[in-house]
């Protein structure tokens, strides 16, 4: 299914804003000559499930486990879909409503690897990327843990699990 | 020996504790027994708590050895 | 399943350059609150099926059906998809290898409705949307229609075709 | 009665043509058959070829009036 061909792939952990114009000039530079590209922008909401307002989400990772946890997400989805090239950066840090938390972009020849590469990689970085992430608001703060869509998702691609 | 608590399981113990005098070749299991004694707090009985030695998970049998840095990690959360 | 609110849409027919960062601000201007957003880009590539190089894309357009058949395509996405906005343009004109022909977007509250809504925009575009492609290249000129994979992918979501 | 061709089907009989004295009243079927007779070339036979009397796509049945606009549409290929 899968050519044996070299994938191109940025994949980081963002201590800072996530520049995503940079990211898909950076992309498309390397593969010029892809077809499709997909893009997913992951943003901090505004309320949270239960409807309160937030005025902050907390990201947390681990000094050596959260890096490699993005690449290797990254290297799986390269190995699965028929793409030519990966961009993926995951914040870490406080971040305020609006703030980006995830960026996404995968270049192919034709657009449904594109797409079904992108959504593996954000169902991926739901579950397994090396994050634990916390919402503070007039209700003091709370953790935030996989749900069970989350994990239904994830489910989908029948992968094993980051760490394993 | 350096214990390392990452997401909701920090809330109970902190982020990272040095417990004196735990002996090299305690398994997983039974360090977690020994943290909750020592704590009063048993949170950490719960194996979704997963354990990571020198940033590699490993199983409930694993014996940590001198040096070793442990790490127990809720369950994860990005995007 | 869908929730009746109003969705903001930007359907375009575009004679130049797709701006896709304009549109990406507008779109995220428009819905600040969202919390996903999905992108598509469609480039020329440089090389047909046949694997000759390609020097130029024409598309054409029809001069009174075409702009409306991309918004009704938009509007049916918005009364399908669980999304908070839509951006769709697709050029008409020469292009040439690596010039962008089609962008979509969609920002929605939860990731995957932005994802379906932008592969059925993609699908309803190759089909239903009012253009006919040619490329020329050095074996001359050669009309393009779409392949039996784009009607496969078109026929995924059951609707009427434009027009009817 | 002015004749409009988008995509393939333009290469045989032009982008826009004015076909004189034909009667308004023709219905598609009758149009079609009419084009092949005076061209010469019967692709416009071909019903893949949708017919659209002032931009709305219509059946073979539909008859035509005085001052419509009559377009012949190739298989779409956008994106």
């Amino acid at each position: 299914m899968k050519p044996n061909t070299t994938v191109w792939i940025d994949a980081e952990l963002s201590l800072g804003l996530i520049d995503r114009v940079r990211r898909v000039n950076a992309l498309r530079h390397a593969v010029p000559d892809c077809g499709a590209m997909v893009t997913f922008d992951g943003m901090v909401r505004p309320s949270s499930k239960e409807g309160e307002s937030i005025e902050a989400l907390i990201l947390d990772h681990h000094p050596e486990m959260t890096a490699p946890s993005i690449e290797r997400i990254a290297h799986d989805g390269a190995a699965r879909f028929d793409v030519q090239g990966i961009s993926v950066a995951h914040r870490s840090g406080r971040l305020l409503p609006g703030d980006m938390i995830v960026f996404v972009a995968v270049a192919s020849a034709h657009r449904r690897a594109a797409f079904e590469c992108a959504d593996y990689l954000m169902d991926r970085l739901k579950t397994d990327a090396v994050f634990w992430k916390r919402e503070q608001g007039g209700f003091g703060e709370r953790w935030i843990e996989p749900t069970s869509a989350d994990k239904k998702d994830r489910e989908r691609w029948y992968e094993e699990t980051a760490g394993h | 020996m350096r214990l390392g608590f990452y997401g909701r399981i920090s809330t109970t113990y902190g982020n990272d504790i040095d417990v004196p005098a735990v002996s090299a070749g305690l398994s997983i299991a039974e360090l977690r027994r020994e943290l909750a004694r020592r704590s009063g707090y048993e949170d950490i009985l719960d194996p979704i708590y997963r354990a990571a030695v020198n940033n590699v998970i490993v199983t409930e049998d694993h014996h940590v050895r001198e040096g070793d840095r442990v790490d127990f990690l809720s369950p994860l959360s990005g995007g």
